[in-house]
């Protein structure tokens, strides 16, 4: 293809950017090509788009697996190390171990979870992005990328769906 | 290198391996050095421990002590396991003697009071200033009969120092007095063995070998004569002979820790202890008890004895008398003991005698558990221990006092502001005298009112000897050693006498010719050396002394037992004499027992944090004065624990808490004896406590002339205060053992 | 987004749904506005309390130094008493801790609409109260100084601490507790943060900035949050059960007569829902008040609220009486004596406070007006505190000064030292709090956005009936 | 910004290791001793260590040789050296020389020469190669991990008592 | 280095003392000697009132009947180096530990203060340093080079004189013997006048604290508790066959 745009436009209302996306859908600009940007998370599907596939479930299931090992190491192998005798307890009793293991075990789950999801979304990333301070007041950015030629029928399609702000998406310093 | 290993391993001992009855063939081993005067011995190492053995001078039983040593410091006392006095033991104020060593409150030079008596400002004195002093004083005496000299627990040697000087300065002999001696009676029962058996010596009773104990107010395990002695026979009493357990009665107005380990506790009304042994020897007699015929000739004892009015007048059921007089006369061994209490009354002698008679009536004097006098042996010569002086005396001194027949006042080893009945006006007395020397390391009640301190040393740097009183199953002297160096610039009192004489010169230089102490006890220890009969013996003297040191003392190989004679005094029959009390029972309705502290003794303990600290067996209570009040007495009184009362007496009054006391006759308020320092150091003037003597009647026993301390009656009024007390039970336990 | 058919607007301000309608009728904008507002004009009675709590902490902090120079003696604790108001105060703030997650976790899991607005407000209790409790195990130790021998480093004397002791779990689970919930609190927070960030200047602006992390609120971010909340929603249920039994197992596995107990595990775990929640209660009560939160924060909220307090109330009833039963009828002897202790003895006093204290609340919180009557509701809910408070005092101080051998019985009184480092976590925690909702929207906006969406009224005869759309 | 955050953690590390490194040298650095004493000349001069520190053998502590000692070679022995005058002023003030301890073991530390040379250690295992220090100096960083380090290879059978903190801890 | 020690790689004596409670007098020489013996400090009256006495031997006095009826009986109670102590797994750092000989081990400079063991303990015979103690000096001097002075803030406790069993094992070692029956004495046997404690090894069936430990007065303190104390009470007031 040749040169390609990217534009932003605002909405007012879920409706009308829920129409404007099948509208711009119709004109052959596909999923990828839209960002859509809300102050408010929008239910699945609410905007017409399909959810897409994570892979936050499998870091955290191997954050708890270090963690459960850990907990191991911690409550079965340490005592081993340095043998000393209490209370006529076993060196590693099956209680302490299984609560040692339980807490590590949650506790790499909880910070695995919290890491995965930030490098999911590559955060901590503040430079500048497209983005529009209107949307933590209400409205709804979507965020095109489009072959040049679509430039009229683009801007056409938006306009009908009330869409203000219209235009090169300005980057700003997040 | 052998030799000195051999020489070593001479004295290498085994802890408790003397023990004759039942306890552990224990071989921990301690190596025994004689301690060494200059230098170090050159096979001490740094940092190992090295054993000295020396004396016991926390009172007056004089038990063998081992101290360790590392790098010049003592660091622990034990009991001599040579010794055959206290065989390793050693008792709760034996073992603290080192904070005596250590004190932080010890005077470190010799001090002049500047700002006047009372005026606790000292100045340090140069010892040949200090000497000059002492001589110019004495020798400006108008009269020596002027020169009156105050002691306390001296050791022997000493004592004959003392007694030679003021002898030859034409002086008369030192007044002996120390509390705890007065509390336990030792005077009292030197009279009565005097009386009794010819001799003014204290006699031994054999616990360990006896069947049945019967005890007149003997707290033989706590603080009577030798506790430590008496505590082992004790334990071979209880589990000692082939499962055998002898049975103890204990006659006490008080629960002392005696009566709680008696088989029997009988709180007996205080000063009828010689109606009870009175109402048992009658018995006897009449039922014609005990071995046969073993009573007949005693008959006449009792002849003027009625058991029912004995009963009657004692309290104790004619039942219990008839019962108690069938155990004790059908025993094998069996022995009555007159204890510290009765002499404490003004009936002393006729209670004391009447239980002594009990041993003759049941032929148990000199048998095998019965009663003994110790064998003097070769140590006869040793034996010129200080008289255990009556009151009358001290009594008589205050009287010259006051008077102003005193000029000049030497003090030693006592603390009579302190430990005299303060009706006595000894504190009073003393102001009179123009000037006073006290030999004390302390700083304490006497020292403060005197002109010129001269410290003694303590008495684990000193040097010296003890007989034993009342010793043991064999002829005994303990001798002491210094185990450290003099910490500071303090003088042995008895080199400082030396000095005097050989300064006053004349008949005092010749009496006292030694040029100092230890040159005087090699001579006297050379009395032994040679003796088949000793534990160890040497080819020359200078080995004797060696070993005198090594092994603390000298001793017999084996028992000597001394059957002592009875006179013709107990031929006549027993008087009979009811006790008499200071104080209208009208307005003083309780019977006032001031008994020695097992931890602070007669009050020297009270300046050891180690002692202060130390729970009283029977209340648990510690740094600080309380009055025992028989629960029934105290709920009459609306107080409980920890409720303050005004103790009155027609002589005094203190106030302290109460300690509701199941183990104490209604009629009977018992206080502790020991704190209400107002100096001597920090910790005994940090103790909450009063000093119970301000409540004693200044009173004796007119036949022996001991102070009877006992002798007093007080009233009781409840403050509203509270005041805790630092016991070491929970109150809310209630001394139960569980809550089954 | 369904905005509301505008005819209805008019309605008489008299029904029960005029306080919905009120968010409904505002705009993003003006929500935003209500919530930044009251954080960036603080009065003269702000930096009063600032002051104050300031001062309050700064004493016990001397009183904290004070403690270390001297040794622990300068407090009241003796022999047999070793554990005493440091570790009760430890338990009580541990227990506080508990509402956070209950609140967010277990009710985003049930999906309970009426948690939006308070979520937030919950789990800044919960993250400052652990802070709070965090301190204690320091505080009474006898050389703070050493405390890291606690903590598993690999050294060269091979030695490890014991984990068989429940101080280590103690540890563990109350440091995971910790960075759970202050993660969960952060999480949720980015979206605002960014809200914050467009909203504001200056350093308000730069600190926003930084920590919504460059949030956008794509149509991913959003998804993703969603899911990482998912995830802690479940994770830290388990660990928030787990923290308090651990902390009752201090207790629990000694041979201390009344501590050796099976129930003490979920006994502690609803006595902590119970306390949590009635703070929670009290806390917002305050807030809405400080901060004109009148809009975010109404009767139905607190009504709810008031519910589980009151629920929580008669399950700790119920607990307690379980145990107390038992001991009671085994009349095992020191337990006797300790019950008796309680009930006639020495005790008595606070025994019946507590009792008092902490059943007259539930009595209270079934009447609608309690609850829906922020006064009421107040008095009622920090009743139970004090109740709580007085509750875990009696368990650790009470039971310790009774044992096995009455001859090592004790009494125990408090000194300066520990008071004042018992109101200095006090003053913390309010200090904390303050500032936090100073500088953080207290209310969650987004969440209260999301709420909104799916809000419709409908109109059933002469009623007008909030409608919430069955969506994911 | 998030640069700075990197630097935090770098700053700490770099704390730690340089306090450890610090304590090190500390620990390890020879003491200003009152003589120039040194060991070099003595062992070279074939003066055994027990010698001079006898109660190695028989008693907990190695000890430091009197003035006595010292005089006792020192009476005859390079008299003329100005360290050995000094040494000699104390002789005569009846002074103990101040001598600065090299190693030493904390209160709470039990720790005797008897038993280790019982076991036929040599000096030098410990103190290292003290005949080559003109001044002597710690060799070894005494702390639990090299204590342990040593106990913990012994036979099996002495290992439980070694490695029991009673061995060493009072 | 995963160095895993067998606690039993030596054959371990298990030491014990035996309490005869028809020998105790209650006369307190064992408290002073156990203050000597380990540098125990002395807490001062105020603390003392408040139950902050430092003490590691007291001797209960338990009271039984009415006047004038009226007993008591003395019990010395000391740590009763549990088997099975409740006291050591509670501690996070290992400070106090069960040690190859059975002694119930607490080593002062690894406590850190938590006070957890002496609420586990049920005899309450652990005590506390509730201040730095103070040896005004030169009471200093007198402080035993063996055992360490602990500082505030630590847990300290009955150790059965563990300087002395150790010295008495490194001696016997360096003559390659064994330790014989009654060479370790802790200060409050040796000093005990009527021999009321007993201190020796239970594994060793002769030994003379194993023969008592046999005798049908024997009882433990608390023994239902199940701590299995290695301190051996007889029963007082009968003879022993």
């Amino acid at each position: 293809m040749s040169d390609t745009l990217t534009l932003m436009a605002l909405f007012h209302g879920g409706t009308d950017t829920a129409e404007a996306i099948d509208a711009l859908h119709a004109l052959g600009i596909p999923d990828e090509k839209m960002v859509v940007i809300t102050g408010v998370p929008y239910p699945e599907g609410a905007l017409g788009r399909h959810r897409e596939w994570l892979t936050l479930p499998y870091i955290v299931l191997a954050g708890a697996a270090g963690g459960l090992l850990f907990g191991l190491f911690l409550s079965a192998i340490t005592p081993h190390l340095y043998r000393l005798d209490v209370g006529g307890h076993p060196p590693v009793g099956f209680p302490p171990t299984a609560i040692i293991i339980f807490v590590f075990t949650m506790m790499a789950t909880i910070v695995s979870t919290f890491l995965g999801v930030l490098w999911e979304m590559n955060f901590p990333r503040f430079g500048p992005a497209p983005y529009h301070r209107l949307v933590t007041d209400g409205h709804l950015a979507v965020l095109l990328e489009y072959p040049a030629e679509l430039e009229a029928s683009v801007r056409q399609t938006l306009e009908a769906r009330h869409a203000h702000h219209v235009g090169e998406p300005e980057r700003v310093a997040l | 290198m052998t030799k000195r290993l051999s020489r070593r391993d001479f004295l290498k001992i085994a802890a408790g391996a003397t023990a004759a009855t039942g306890s552990a063939p224990a071989v921990r081993r301690i190596v025994l050095e004689p301690f060494a005067r200059s230098g170090p011995l050159e096979d001490v190492l740094p940092g190992q421990a090295v054993w000295y053995a020396s004396t016991c001078r926390q009172c007056a039983a004089g038990c063998g002590i081992v101290v360790r040593v590392i790098n010049g410091r003592a660091k622990k006392i034990e009991g001599n396991p040579l010794h055959p006095l206290n065989r390793g033991k050693l008792c709760a104020r034996g073992q603290a003697g080192l904070q005596v060593l250590y004190n932080p409150d010890r005077l470190k030079n010799a001090v002049r009071q500047t700002g006047g008596r009372g005026s606790r400002q000292f100045e340090p004195l140069a010892w040949d200033d200090a000497l000059e002093t002492l001589a110019q004083k004495v020798s400006s005496l108008s009269n020596p009969d002027r020169l009156a000299f105050f002691g306390g627990l001296m050791p022997d040697h000493l004592y004959r120092l003392t007694a030679r000087l003021l002898e030859a300065l034409g002086a008369r002999p030192p007044v002996i007095f120390d509390l705890h001696s007065a509390l336990e009676g030792r005077a009292a029962a030197a009279q009565l063995s005097q009386s009794f058996f010819g001799v003014p010596q204290l006699p031994v009773y054999d616990l360990a070998r006896s069947e049945v104990i019967l005890s007149f107010g003997a707290n033989f395990l706590e603080t009577w004569m030798s506790p430590v002695a008496q505590s082992y026979a004790y334990g071979a009493l209880r589990q000692g002979q082939f499962g055998g357990r002898g049975f103890l009665v204990q006659f006490e107005p008080r629960l002392s820790a005696t009566a709680a380990s008696a088989d029997e506790w009988i709180p007996i009304r205080p000063g009828a202890e010689g109606f009870v042994a009175l109402g048992i020897g009658r018995v006897i007699v009449e039922e014609r008890l005990g071995h046969v015929g073993s009573h007949r000739p005693h008959a006449v004892l009792y002849q003027n004895v009625d058991v029912r009015e004995m009963a009657a007048a004692s309290e104790v059921p004619v039942e219990t008398l008839r019962r108690l007089a069938r155990i004790f006369a059908d025993a094998d061994q069996a022995v009555a003991i007159p204890g510290g209490y009765l002499a404490g009354q003004r009936n002393g002698r006729a209670s004391m005698l009447a239980v002594q008679a009990l041993n003759l009536l049941v032929a148990q004097i000199g048998r095998v558990g019965g009663v003994f006098l110790s064998h003097p042996g070769l140590t006869a010569a040793l034996r010129q221990t200080p008289p255990m002086d009556s009151f009358d005396r001290v009594l008589d001194l205050i009287a010259r006092m006051k008077a102003g027949e005193i000029d000049l006042l030497l003090i030693h080893g006592a603390n009579p502001v302190f430990e005299l009945p303060a009706a006595a006006g000894f504190a009073e007395a003393i102001a009179r005298v123009p000037f006073v020397v006290s030999f004390s390391p302390f700083v304490d009640e006497t020292a403060v009112r005197s002109d010129l301190i001269l410290p003694d040393h303590t008495y684990l740097e000193s040097w010296g000897y003890q007989v034993p009183a009342p010793g043991t199953d064999r002829p005994v002297v303990s001798s002491q050693q210094p185990v450290v160096r003099p910490l500071y610039d303090t003088r042995a009192t008895a080199d400082v006498l030396l000095a005097l004489a050989a300064r006053l010169g004349e008949k005092a230089a010749v009496a006292l010719r030694w040029p100092d102490e230890v040159a005087m006890l090699q001579e006297i220890a050379s009395d032994l050396h040679g003796s088949s009969l000793g534990a160890y013996d040497a080819e020359t003297l200078a080995g004797f002394w060696m070993l005198w040191r090594r092994y603390g003392g000298w001793w017999s190989e084996k028992e000597i037992p001394r059957e002592p004679e009875a006179t013709e005094i107990v031929e006549q029959p027993l008087p009979v004499v009811g006790p008499e009390f200071e104080g209208e029972p009208g307005t003083y309705p309780f019977y006032f027992y001031p008994y020695p502290s097992v931890a602070l003794a007669d009050g020297r303990g009270s300046n050891l944090p180690w002692l202060q600290e130390l729970p009283d067996p029977m209340t648990t209570a510690r740094w600080g004065t309380w009055v025992e009040l028989n629960p029934e007495t105290a709920r009459s009184l609306g107080v409980g624990d920890n409720d303050v009362v005004r103790v009155v007496s027609p002589y005094g009054e203190l106030e302290a808490p109460v300690v509701v006391y199941p183990g104490i006759r209604p009629d009977v308020v018992a206080i502790p004896v020991g704190q209400g320092h107002r100096d001597y150091g920090r910790f005994a003037q940090a103790a909450s406590g009063s000093n119970p003597l301000a409540l004693v009647a200044p009173v004796t026993d007119p036949e022996t002339g001991a102070l009877a301390w006992g002798a007093t009656r007080v009233r009781l009024e409840a403050t509203g205060r509270k005041q805790p007390l630092a016991r070491l039970e929970s109150l809310d336990g209630a001394g139960r053992e569980t809550l089954g | 987004m369904s905005e509301p058919d505008r005819s209805t607007l008019h309605a008489p301000r008299s029904t029960p749904f005029d306080e919905r309608l009120l968010l409904a009728e505002r705009t993003d904008q003006e929500i935003n506005q209500a919530v930044l507002q009251p954080m960036i004009q603080t009065g003269r009675g702000f930096w009063a309390l600032v002051t104050v709590l300031g001062a309050i902490v700064a004493w016990g902090l001397y009183a904290w130094g004070y403690l270390v120079y001297w040794g622990i003696g300068v407090t009241g604790k003796n022999r047999p008493v070793y554990w005493t108001l440091f570790i009760t105060t430890f338990v009580f703030w541990v227990g506080i801790s508990h509402a956070g997650t209950m609140i967010s976790a277990v009710l985003r899991i049930f999906k309970a609409d009426w948690r939006r607005p308070i979520t937030r407000g919950a789990e800044a209790m919960t993250a400052f109260a652990l802070m709070m409790a965090g301190l204690y195990p320091l505080i009474h130790l006898g050389r703070v100084w050493k405390f890291y021998w606690m903590i598993p480093y690999p050294n060269n004397r091979l030695m490890w601490p014991n984990f068989q002791s429940p101080l280590m779990w103690d540890l563990v689970a109350i440091f995971t507790y910790l960075i759970g919930s202050t993660l969960y609190l952060y999480l949720a927070l980015i979206p605002d943060m960014a809200m914050a960030r467009d909203h504001t200047a200056g350093w308000r602006y730069r600190l926003y900035r930084a920590l919504a992390l460059g949030w956008r609120g794509t149509e991913a971010e959003w998804h993703k949050l969603h899911r990482a909340l998912g995830i802690f929603s479940v994770a830290i249920i388990p660990i928030f059960l787990s923290v308090h039994s651990i902390v009752s197992w201090d207790f629990a596995v000694t041979i201390q007569p009344r501590w050796h107990s099976t129930i003490f595990a979920p006994y502690f775990v609803i006595g902590a829902v119970y306390s949590g929640l009635a703070a929670l209660a009290s806390i917002l009560v305050i807030v809405r008040r400080g901060m004109r939160l009148q809009e975010f924060l109404r009767a139905e909220h607190f009504d709810a609220l008031g519910k589980l307090v009151l629920v929580a109330g008669m399950a700790w009833t119920y607990f307690w009486f379980s145990g107390f039963i038992v001991e009671w009828y085994g009349n095992e002897p020191v337990v006797r004596e300790l019950i008796r202790q309680e009930v006639a003895g020495n005790l008595a006093p606070l025994f019946y406070l507590q009792m008092s204290a902490n059943l007259t609340p539930i009595g209270l919180l079934v009447f609608k007006r309690v609850r829906t009557t922020p006064a009421l509701l107040l008095a009622a809910t920090l009743l139970v505190n004090v109740g709580m408070y007085t509750e875990r005092a009696l368990i650790v101080i009470g039971s310790l000064q009774r044992n096995h051998l009455p001859f090592n019985w004790g009494l125990y009184r408090p000194t300066w030292v520990e008071v004042s480092i018992v109101a200095m976590t006090f003053a913390g925690f309010t200090l904390l709090y303050t500032l936090f909702s100073r500088i953080i929207p207290f209310v969650p906006v987004w969440e209260i956005k999301e709420g909104r969406l799916r809000y419709t009224l409908r109109r059933i005869g002469r009623l007008l009936v909030p409608t919430a759309a069955e969506i994911e | 910004m998030t640069r700075w955050l990197l630097f935090i953690p770098l700053l700490i590390v770099a704390g730690i290791a340089g306090g450890v490194l610090f304590t090190r040298a500390q620990v390890l650095a020879a003491p200003e001793q009152p003589i120039a004493y040194s060991h070099r000349a003595h062992i070279e001069a074939g003066v055994q260590c027990l010698f001079c520190h006898p109660s190695a053998l028989r008693s907990p502590v190695a000890g430091i040789p009197s003035v006595q000692k010292c005089m006792g070679c020192h009476a005859v022995i390079e008299v003329d050296n100005p360290a050995i005058q000094e040494v000699a002023g104390y002789w005569e003030r009846g002074e103990p020389i101040p001598w600065v301890r090299v190693n030493a073991q904390p209160d709470f530390v039990f720790f005797s020469h008897q038993p280790h040379l019982g076991a036929s250690l040599s000096c030098e295992t410990c103190h290292g190669d003290v005949g080559s220090m003109t001044v002597a100096r710690p060799a070894v960083k005494m702390d639990m991990g090299w204590c342990l380090d040593c106990h913990l290879k012994q036979p099996e059978e002495k290992v439980a008592r070694l490695a029991d903190c009673l061995a060493c801890h009072k | 280095m995963a160095q895993d020690v067998k606690p039993s790689a030596e054959a371990a004596p298990r030491w014990a003392l035996v309490v005869d409670l028809d020998r105790c007098t209650g006369c307190q020489a064992c408290v002073v000697a156990c203050h000597a013996e380990n540098n125990v400090p002395v807490a001062g009256e105020k603390q003392a009132i408040y139950g902050r006495w430092m003490h590691w031997i007291i001797i209960h006095r338990y009271w039984e009947g009415e006047y004038p009826n009226v007993k008591a009986r003395f019990m010395p109670v000391m740590c009763q180096q549990c088997t099975e102590a409740p006291c050591e797994p509670v501690c996070p750092v290992f400070a106090t530990y069960h040690n190859p000989e059975g002694l119930n081990a607490q080593i002062y400079n690894r406590c850190i203060g938590t006070r957890f063991c002496g609420n586990a303990c049920p005899y309450k015979v652990r005590t506390f340093n509730w201040f730095q103690p103070e040896f005004p000096e030169p009471l200093t001097e007198q402080l035993n080079p063996d055992v360490t002075v602990r500082s505030r803030g630590i847990m300290e406790k009955c150790t059965f004189c563990i300087q002395r069993i150790r010295r008495a094992e490194i001696e016997a070692r360096a003559e390659g013997r064994e330790v014989a029956d009654g060479e370790i004495q802790p200060a409050c046997v040796q000093t005990c006048p009527p021999g009321a404690l007993i201190f020796g090894d239970l594994n060793d069936p002769d030994s003379r604290a194993s023969q008592l430990a046999r005798s049908h007065r024997s009882f433990r303190l608390l023994e239902e508790l199940g701590t299995a104390p290695a301190v051996i009470y007889l029963k007082g007031g009968e003879a022993n066959v």
